[in-house]
């Protein structure tokens, strides 16, 4: 067994028209920017996959990634916590123009909705946003005296995921704060790829160190010398 | 016309025919666990154990056993290069989250809408489930090895189960010493039998209507002695 | 009396002087973060940030950030002996889970029983909530840092939240411009003021019952240019 | 800030009687001998802690650790998924006897339990054992076609785990599959102490390897040559 692919264009090929589309990442920290391009050039080139929904934890910052994929018109709904940020004109002016949706997140809640659906829990309860308009029209109870929301699983049909290390059959280590949103989102996707600075045989990753176990992982390519989304932001670079 | 019903190396032999190469397996403790055994050549199978661990191989060698390197049967096992730990609540995740492409248990009893019973017979003595009810939930396909009747000869597959149940609705595939048998929209669909065995003898040892699509295949599994 | 008024970093430093040693802290993004700057000689503090760092340290020089090594306000940070790295979902565990002996927020608006509204204005704007709907649950004490006032001079402390809430019944002790409060079942406890505000002007820009327990010590803060 | 405890003995000198205990392990791997055998000598010297209830997958083994806590006359009730096992004479007499609480838990809720109390979440659904005699009372609901049961956050007043590496300020790492169960408890006790093999100073555990951060561990006791509880069962020991 290999799930190695041939290149981040391979790994993006069969995403459909209207896919929901997790994105790991946080801030500039952990986003798979060259499948990110990939999906972005297919796109140009095809005119395909459109109206996705993208789940992030941000709304895509300066010219490149997810920001570039909205300034595209690839993406019809954005799922996250906090897509207010310096450089998010890209979705800021979608949004301000009724071009794009959002759903709005609570952190920990969007953490936790994803970790349900790779842990096959349909529903949990979390204090979080009882009493607040981000929970107007969810189910609220009582437990030991405290009141709590109930909040459901949240799906995608592909993941797409940065890791720093991988093995063949997809074991995933991640780089410093980059593993954020990664691991979480390889677990609740339909099918998962993985762009990996260092991609090994099986065995080249310690068993007791591997963060994403390759179950979760169906497609790996190796991108030995990855963008970093903030560093990109940084020097005003356009997608 | 004579038959002789298959062993349970029989059973697992056939059940193993159908591992895809690729899947993640997990094997239940005990009978089940035989399949491994049997892996087709040139299939590769990862097989994952409750206690988490992904990518484990054969038993080692009496005297080599490294006793925190163990199945959820407590048995030692060895790592096969690709493998990872985690912790149980992962473990599980893997199980309910639809992540495992099969998971083949034992059973006291299989009813006609895919029921299991295979925890408990009857309230005497101290009770165990272990991962059995999880692992009947998520799996892309839950299947059963068994005898097709009881020691003293009584149906294992029935309309509805007599014994405490493990999950509802959950088996899909049941290979039995006598038959393999898919559960379809509630009903038994009898895909193989021994060639030896008429419809009826197998009818008469199953406590629910076999149904065909077709003629029944011949269930053929080599001598394994 | 004439008084003037904490800045900033004199707000953060009376705030820095409640951190306990051995404290696990997440410090919100922007003004809260100060906080770590005035950390109390001897005492040895743990700093959380969401996006799945504990123990991180101070900033790195300009031209030194690694930029995948950040905070939750995508600031970059270096790392302490003893830090560790998790995904989100265990980050947040050890928020909502009661793992955090410290959140420290800032605040649109604080109602005397404990409501924070910290994360939105009205309905223009792209509107963004980050961690701290999380963040105000689970801590084992939730305090905020605010001026006391708007900048047009309206009281932040008020009887009722107007402003969209984060949390309900959450903050128990609020550090502000002019004065320490607490918040005690279900009112505003007045705990420290400036030595030149009398209880009548600071209850004037307050909009709720200030209440006593025994007289409010001075508010005492060093200059911090 | 130093976590590190001087014995086994001072780890476990303030567990009181009645208290819920978790104890990591599955099987014989990584079960925390010592401290088991700290409390036991406790027990023995001063008839406290009793009534404990004890939270771990199987109910002990042979003649030593939970066995012999059992045998002692310390637990009032286990909490587990499978304690018959091939050696569980010690809790099977106990138990047929009516001298010990049994609560049966089917094996991957045991887990979301505990990890929902460590991470704040007070009830979840899961599909396991819905239609059976372990669901009976338990609040049921359907998402998208499916029917589920509604289960609770399984806390304790301490949880004794064994870890292989630990730092002083609690960040651990596990040997093999000794993993188990051991960080789940460690996140949803009151308090949690660890053994541990080797104890480092903070810095001596890599922060991308680290299992269980130092947040969820309270104190650390360095076991340099820890025993392993499927050794002592097969060597006969008793304790």
């Amino acid at each position: 067994m290999d799930k190695t692919l041939a290149s981040p264009n391979a790994a993006v090929a069969d995403i459909p028209d209207g896919a929901r589309l997790m994105i790991g990442g946080f801030g500039g920290s952990g986003a798979p920017i060259e499948l990110i391009h990939a999906l972005i050039d297919r796109f140009r080139e095809t005119g395909s996959p459109g109206n996705l929904t993208v789940i992030n934890n941000n709304a895509g910052n300066g010219a490149i990634g997810i920001a570039a994929m909205i300034k595209a018109g690839m993406v019809g709904k954005m799922v996250c916590s906090f897509p207010r940020s310096s450089n998010a004109e890209a979705f800021n002016e979608r949004y301000l123009a009724g071009e794009i949706e959002l759903e709005l997140i609570p952190q920990g809640t969007l953490a936790e909705r994803i970790r349900a659906a790779g842990a096959g829990i349909p529903a949990f309860y979390t204090p979080t946003s009882f009493g607040t308009e981000l929970a107007e029209g969810k189910p609220v109870e009582e437990f030991d005296g405290k009141m709590y929301v109930r909040e459901r699983w949240l799906k995608a049909d592909y993941a797409l995921v940065k890791a720093e290390t991988g093995d063949t059959v997809g074991n995933l280590t991640y780089r410093l704060a980059a593993r954020n949103f990664n691991p979480l989102m390889a677990m609740a996707a339909d099918r998962t790829v993985a762009q990996v600075s260092q991609l090994v045989p099986p065995g080249g990753v310690d068993p007791e160190t591997v963060v994403t176990p390759g179950i979760f992982v169906d497609g790996l390519v190796e991108v030995s010398e990855p963008q970093q989304e903030e560093v990109l932001v940084r020097a005003g670079v356009v997608y | 016309m004579a038959y002789s019903k298959l062993t349970n190396a029989q059973i697992a032999w056939r059940a193993a025919q159908d591992l895809e190469d690729g899947a993640y397996v997990n094997l239940g403790i005990g009978f089940p666990e035989m399949i491994a055994k049997f892996q087709p050549e040139g299939r590769d199978v990862i097989y994952h154990t409750e206690n988490g661990v992904l990518g484990f191989g054969k038993a080692p060698k009496e005297g080599e056993e490294d006793w925190d390197l163990i199945n959820a049967g407590k048995k030692a096992i060895t790592l096969n290069p690709g493998a990872s730990f985690f912790h149980h609540a992962d473990s599980f995740s893997m199980v309910r989250g639809g992540h495992l492409d099969l998971a083949v248990l034992g059973a006291y009893q299989v009813s006609r809408n895919g029921d299991l019973a295979n925890w408990r017979v009857g309230t005497k003595g101290v009770p165990a489930v272990g991962g059995a009810m999880d692992l009947v939930h998520g799996a892309k396909r839950v299947a059963v090895v068994t005898d097709h009747v009881t020691k003293d000869g009584k149906p294992k597959l029935v309309e509805t189960c007599s014994f405490p149940l493990t999950g509802v609705g959950c088996v899909t595939r049941v290979y039995t010493s006598l038959a393999v048998v898919d559960i379809v929209d509630g009903h038994f669909v009898l895909r193989e039998k021994l060639a030896g065995l008429t419809l009826e003898e197998l009818q008469g040892v199953t406590g629910a209507p076999l149904h065909l699509e077709g003629d029944p295949a011949d269930l053929t599994v080599p001598d394994l002695d």
